[in-house]
């Protein structure tokens, strides 16, 4: 398991959490590389698609961020947000779905330690867990499994 | 409509568990009824007691075994400008389809007919000539049968290798009626005896004929234009595709891509003509914009165009799409409905 | 029932409506089915019993009913709740329907527009049923792998007929996010992704406005427990924002509104 | 197909060191839809920048990844190389192999793997870009201020100083608001009147302000650049053009026993009046509910005595349409009354008064001329117990604001009674003093030691009489609590300031934001504290928060000049990454639905209704439409759309998903 290294896919806003990644870069904290950042205007944009789609493209662990609430470029955008987020993971969760692999968070534009801190988290986390072999895949490497359920 | 017999033997109840064995052995995938809840579904059965033969009717068919939900049908890599395509293995697993009514048999003579007809399905032949069906002939049935309807019967030899039928006492009449199915007798010869005279029909559901089928196939053409009559019958239809994806004679398909950073795959996967989008033109232009349109089309391509080009019935009577209908459309009804006009 | 058909008479006679979208007996005992009454003789096929189960509203949208002019309908609470959603989400006019509302509750009663359906409706009680309440616990005292098999075996079974879109009365949409293909966001395959992706995206798409009718489980060909994820979510919307649709002509959508204090210890 | 450049920048060696940049160009290369893949020290620089113009011109490039430093940073600077060259700069992507890399990561191989990915999603999200182009909107340059105080004085003045047409619309029947009723202002404590009356009149004078008074914003359609508001101009029964303000009229109605509402009820008018002697416009308006010929049929005498014959009784509510520009809400504020509190009298004792009656008791053109009376009895009060935070700061009475100018105004009143009344005793219960602003401690500080004002630490539990004495039980907190009585001739509340009764449906109107007090919203409590969400309109003055003059007078103008700033030009360009609803062939026409969800999650009203007709006319369907001058681009509509019919240009949902597939 030692040279598993986890995919993280970040779903974050154009004006915190990227900006805050930036500051991240020029503050010239290091991080690790595991993560693959998707620029969006606004968390209020961050479809809970993306999650489902995220981890059925064979993400490992996913990082949604924006900026603190009343803190949006766009006033409301992640206040509609967080609920979505509050309902969608509930579903997730009663659905089975690991959730220490999602992770939501409000990283400002000024919390660049913030962000290096959160990835390493996230990665160390997913690490530990391994690959989310569970999750089923939108892509089928070897054909189609089985095409049938097994009685019992 | 029945098939050719080749061969009577008689085996007992307390020997298919054994038989079942056999086939796994003989690296056999065997596909059977298994009832979970109210539900009875064909899955891969590893062991007898999963399996349930007392069963009127599975709520979906046994078409997957030929015919699957979806399938792969070739892969791609895109490099650079270069697209470079492979076709799936035709391979199948060898299947035996065991303990099917004698409608789900008869499915696959439908399907075959369709599959093949100009040039041939190889993803379905192949898998056809993998399989392996052992018939159950239908000691009940329920008020959604109307095999009998269509020419055909709880007893009905057609499409299976083997058909077999409970005779009461733990006897089994099993009539041989293919080379596969004599093939696969021969090897397990120890667990069949000779036939008399026995006869099946004593032990057959009565499934009551309920219209005539062909009086309704020589109606259909000109009752296309009878707007009324298919608005009503279909006032209450959704348009879901239930009926379609339940149904052991309904072939309806989509080709689909999917793409993931340079490669991919294609896929085909059911699709169902009851759905609003089934004939959506690319130009926004839907030739069936309405439920009737689409529901005259599944009956006129079941009882009417099929028949005609094809020779055989698009449908088999097995009442499926009416037990499965979340707002009760009953197809024998509606047929019988058309015969009586 | 003699009143409910008595009622029916009165209004096709008077053509205070053209149609009645009731139920009439099924192909079985226990069975039920949609009945379209155009005529005062034909309504001694309307009948009424617990086994009338399917959400009519859903035929509100179809155009074939459109047609026919304004449209009685027989309802249950359920019902009526979708026919208040109709009008928060702007599907259906005022007036086009006189509901005539039976159920557990009493009835028949004619409720001619949306103002007396609300009224109505405040009366009623509300929330799901100490059973529906008590199965979602069972599920969620399940650790996790356990619920990750459950909904993995149900969805296995998903044909992906959409049964359950087409009986839920608020599955309108003209283009359904399954069929939207630039981005194919659902894989077309009802394999294990596709089908867990169709799932629980409809119970997304449904948080906040499914109405608790059941009619997508009822549907289901497959028995598939779509309710529960719907019963979930509409559950967690109630608790969470107190959300409670089709109860009134509001526009309240919990997942378009929000308040700056909304509670959640999840968000770092 | 796609001919996509990829061009990879070394940035000296900030990324160079870290990164394997020929790599990366070279694993670009290889990607399927790129046809020109090179790495360069500094891409923004001059040569950097004509590579990639020259490139575009000769590979017939359709699209362009920039691998180099955050987008933040130079995305306009190759955007423009693009437009430069002839690419539409919107078909320009950067990727970050700056700040989200090379600066972060040590070096290794996954640090040049992850900045290869990064350019390779990039470039799938780029060859699903369009070319868009920026959103011009038409401006019409006439503002319209709602609300004629101080604040909509200021900034009326202000916007038509700068050579713009200006609508001022006042519902009272004289501007001025409650800065006209104020005696004297701290800390200067000059006249309230002073420094108002001559800027009100100049508004009356100013060729670009056209004044409505008695008139109400019926309603406000459109947008930014473009609205259209309906003013209703209530009917005063006087013909302005004839009226002379003379005055006759007012001094002949027999009907004068009637509360004076600018007297805040202290003193009376007539049924025919002026609200007070300086107003603009100096005509009178007939309150139709208490004069006699409305109720009775009779009387007329205004009539018979108005030299003009002005008088209309029949004249009716006029409506006018108007097309404006850019709005600024100024509508005000209003205080509790004192019968807000049930524990000092539930409003039953004339002799407690709220702070604004206070200001008509020492204003020289008030009921008393000046003198300090009390209500009951007209006799001048001894002792006098000033209550701050009346209401204020009590989360129990709802009200957990500051309202933020008690503290000065009661120094204020305190002094101005003292100055009065020089034997009196003045006595203050506070919470806290809040007196930050120039000049205003020290204002507080002179209250207290040179006209000895007795300020006491502690909350008033209760107000009742006793032997026909006023008496107030407090308690001294900085006494230990211990509990004190002062007999009161007079008590004076410094009653919270409120939204206007009516302020969330005149918010609502708008389509503008207010918060849980029903105070405006603001856009950005920091960087845009004078505008609205909905772009176009402004705000000033306490319609947004308690505030003083000053700071009411700053909003003002600071409002006004982002009005002026938007009239600079004939039209708006704005960048283009909006959201838009799908068209699609009959007979469906657009896949929304028209559900309209979306319109009440959009925090900016974006969402317009497009009723969809036939040739005939007839309706066939209602879908959504974005409004583009008003969109701002955050896509929540996006998100929160089932069918994804509404997609965000720039961010759509094919560009976002194949970046997602390309990851």
């Amino acid at each position: 398991m030692s040279e598993f290294e986890p995919k993280i896919i970040a779903f974050v806003c154009n004006w915190c959490t990227y900006a805050g990644a930036d500051l991240t870069g020029t503050s010239r904290i290091k991080y690790s590389s595991n993560v693959r950042i998707i620029r969006l205007p606004c968390t209020g944009r961050i479809d809970f698609m993306l999650i489902l789609q995220a981890f059925g493209q064979g993400a490992d662990g996913i990082i949604v961020s924006g900026c603190h609430p009343g803190d949006c470029h766009y006033t409301a955008g992640n206040y509609h947000a967080r609920r979505r987020w509050m309902l969608f993971r509930r579903l997730m969760d009663f659905v089975g779905v690991d959730l220490r692999r999602v992770h939501f968070s409000w990283v400002s534009a000024a919390e660049g330690a913030k962000w290096a801190e959160l990835v390493n988290q996230v990665v160390d986390e997913v690490r530990t867990l391994g690959p989310y072999k569970a999750f089923p895949q939108r892509f089928h490497e070897n054909g189609f499994p089985v095409q049938l359920t097994v009685a019992n | 409509m029945n098939s050719t017999v080749i061969g009577r033997k008689l085996t007992k109840a307390a020997n298919l568990p054994q038989l079942l064995k056999r086939l796994i052995g003989a690296g056999q995938q065997v596909l059977a009824p298994v009832r979970q809840g109210e539900r009875v579904s064909f899955m891969p059965a590893t062991d007898f007691s999963a399996v349930d033969l007392d069963y009127v009717q599975s709520v979906c068919s046994a078409k997957e075994a030929v015919f699957p939900r979806h399938e792969m049908m070739m892969k791609f890599t895109l490099t650079g400008k270069d697209v470079d395509m492979k076709p799936v293995e035709l391979t199948a697993k060898p299947t035996v389809l065991f303990g099917v009514h004698p409608c789900d048999a008869a499915s696959f003579t439908t399907l075959r007919a369709l599959f093949t007809w100009d040039s041939p399905d190889e993803y379905f032949e192949t898998k056809l000539d993998h399989l392996t069906v052992i018939g159950l002939s239908c000691a009940m049935g329920d008020s959604y049968c109307f095999c009998t309807s269509l020419g055909s019967g709880p007893g009905d030899t057609r499409g299976s290798d083997i058909l077999l039928t409970r005779l009461g006492g733990g006897q089994i009449l099993v009539e041989v009626l293919t080379e596969k199915g004599r093939a696969l007798v021969a090897s397990m010869a120890e667990l069949f005896t000779a036939a008399n005279g026995q006869k099946k029909d004593d032990h057959l559901a009565k499934i009551a004929r309920r219209f005539d089928g062909e009086k309704v196939k020589a109606q259909l053409p000109e009752r296309f234009n009878q707007v009324d009559l298919w608005r009503e019958q279909s006032m209450r239809c959704i348009g879901c595709g239930a009926c379609a994806y339940v149904c052991p004679t309904c072939s309806c398909f989509d080709i689909q891509d999917e793409r993931q950073r340079n490669s991919g795959e294609r896929l085909r996967c059911w699709d169902s003509c009851g759905f609003r989008l089934f004939t959506l033109h690319a130009s926004g232009h839907n030739p069936r914009t309405m439920q009737s349109e689409r529901w005259r089309q599944r009956v006129m391509h079941k009882f009417s165009y099929q028949p005609q080009r094809l020779d055989v019935w698009g449908c088999v009577g097995c009442g499926r799409c009416s037990r499965g209908c979340p707002v009760d459309m009953n197809l024998g009804e509606h047929l019988q409905q058309l015969a009586e006009l | 029932m003699e009143q409910l058909q008595q009622m029916a008479r009165e209004l096709l006679e008077r053509q205070q409506v053209q149609v009645i979208i009731g139920y009439e007996a099924g192909s079985e005992a226990n069975r039920r089915r949609a009945v379209f009454v155009r005529r005062a003789e034909d309504v001694s096929r309307l009948i009424f019993d617990d086994a009338c189960r399917q959400n009519l509203a859903t035929y509100l949208l179809k155009p074939e009913v459109l047609v026919l002019g304004k449209i009685g309908m027989v309802v249950r609470r359920n019902t009526l709740r979708s026919l208040m959603q109709y009008a928060v989400e702007n599907q259906l006019a005022d007036e086009r329907v006189i509901a005539i509302g039976i159920g557990e509750e009493g009835g028949p009663r004619l409720l001619p527009n949306f103002a007396a359906v609300e009224e109505y409706l405040a009366q009623l009680p509300r929330g799901p049923s100490a059973a529906e309440k008590a199965e979602l616990k069972k599920m969620e005292q399940l650790v996790m792998e356990q619920r990750w098999a459950f909904w993995r075996e149900e969805f296995d079974r998903c044909i992906k007929c959409y049964a359950c879109r087409a009986a839920c009365p608020l599955c309108y949409c003209n283009r359904c996010i399954t069929e939207v293909n630039q981005p194919q966001w659902i894989p077309v395959a009802s394999d294990a992704l596709g089908n867990l992706e169709w799932n629980v995206i409809r119970a997304m798409h449904l948080a906040g406005r499914c109405i608790g009718c059941g009619s997508c489980a009822d549907a289901c060909p497959q028995g598939i427990r779509i309710d529960l994820l719907n019963g979930l979510l509409a559950r967690e919307a109630q608790q969470q924002f107190a959300a409670e649709p089709g109860y009134g002509q509001r526009k309240d959508y919990a997942l378009a509104v929000f308040k700056p204090d909304d509670k959640e210890e999840f968000i770092r | 197909m796609a001919r996509i450049g990829v061009f990879i920048c070394h940035c000296g060696e900030n990324i160079g060191s870290t990164v394997d940049c020929a790599a990366v160009a070279k694993a670009a290369g290889e990607l399927p839809g790129v046809v020109h893949s090179v790495d360069y020290k500094y891409m923004c620089s001059d040569p950097g920048q004509s590579m990639i113009k020259d490139a575009i011109r000769t590979q017939k490039l359709t699209g362009v990844v920039v691998g180099a430093c955050s987008p933040r940073m130079h995305e306009p600077t190759f955007r423009r190389a693009c437009n430069e060259a002839g690419l539409n700069p919107f078909l320009c992507e950067m990727a970050n192999l700056r700040e989200h890399c090379s600066w972060v990561h040590e070096k290794l191989p996954d640090t040049t793997a992850k900045a290869i990915d990064l350019v390779r999603i990039l470039v799938e999200k780029v060859k699903r870009n369009k070319p868009l182009s920026s959103i011009k909107v038409p401006v019409t340059k006439r503002a319209l201020v709602l609300g004629g105080g101080i604040a909509g004085i200021q900034a009326a003045l202000d916007i038509a100083g700068a050579g713009h047409e200006v609508v001022l619309v006042e519902r009272s029947p004289s501007i001025g608001g409650h800065m006209a009723q104020l005696s004297e202002t701290f800390p200067t404590l000059d006249c309230s009147q002073c420094i108002l009356t001559p800027r009100m009149v100049e508004v009356a004078q100013h060729p670009n302000i056209t004044l409505y008074t008695y008139s109400e914003l019926e309603s406000l359609e459109g947008f930014i650049g473009n609205f259209k508001a309906t003013i209703r101009k209530r009917a005063r029964g006087v013909d302005e053009k004839l009226c002379t303000g003379c005055g006759v009229c007012t001094q002949k109605c027999p009907n004068k026993k009637i509360p004076s509402e600018f007297n805040e009820h202290l003193g009376t008018r007539p049924a025919i009046y002026v609200p007070f002697p300086q107003a603009v416009p100096n005509k009178p308006v007939i309150d139709r509910d208490r004069c006699t010929y409305y109720s009775k049929g009779k009387c007329q005498v205004c009539a018979k005595m108005c030299p003009t014959k002005a008088i209309r009784y029949d004249q009716e509510d006029e409506l006018i349409t108007i097309d404006i520009g850019a709005v600024v809400a100024a509508t005000g504020f209003t205080i509790k009354g004192t019968d807000f509190f049930p524990e000092y009298g539930y409003g039953q004792y004339p002799n407690v008064i709220t702070g604004l009656q206070f200001e008509r008791l020492a204003s020289a053109s008030g009921p008393t001329l000046g003198v300090i009376r009390r209500p009951s009895d007209n006799e001048i009060p001894e002792n006098v117990v000033f209550i701050a935070c009346a209401g204020s700061r009590d989360s129990a009475k709802r009200l957990s604001y500051c309202s933020k100018i008690c503290c000065m105004y009661t120094a204020k009143h305190a002094m101005l009674y003292k100055h009065k009344v020089h034997e009196g005793r003045a006595h203050v219960f506070y919470m806290d003093i809040r007196a930050g602003g120039k000049m205003y401690d020290e204002f507080v500080r002179r209250a207290i030691e040179e006209d000895q004002v007795n300020y006491i630490r502690g909350r008033v539990s209760r107000v009742f009489e006793r032997n026909g004495k006023m008496i107030v039980k407090g308690v001294d907190t900085l006494l230990n609590g211990q509990s004190i009585e002062i007999e009161a001739d007079l008590v004076v509340l410094a009653t919270a300031m409120t939204a206007q009764p009516d302020a969330e449906a005149t918010a609502q109107r708008m389509k503008i934001s207010y918060d849980a007090d029903h105070f405006l919203s603001e856009a950005h409590p920091k960087l845009r504290p004078v505008e609205m969400n909905t772009a176009g309109i402004f705000v000033a003055g306490a319609c947004q928060a308690p505030k003083d003059i000053p700071e009411t007078v700053a909003q003002a103008s600071a409002a006004a000049s982002k009005v002026v700033g938007l009239f600079s030009r004939s039209e708006l360009a704005r960048e283009p990454v909006v959201a838009t609803v799908n068209r699609t062939a009959p007979p469906l026409f657009s896949t929304c639905v028209g559900c309209f969800l979306c319109e009440t999650a959009c925090p900016y009203q974006a969402i317009e209704r497009d009723d969809i007709r036939g040739r005939d006319g007839q309706l066939i369907r209602q879908v959504a439409k974005v409004n583009q001058g008003v969109c701002q681009g955050c896509g929540t509509c996006v998100a929160l759309c089932r069918s994804k019919a509404i997609d965000l240009q720039g961010f759509t949902n094919e560009q976002v998903f194949a970046e997602l597939l390309a990851v």
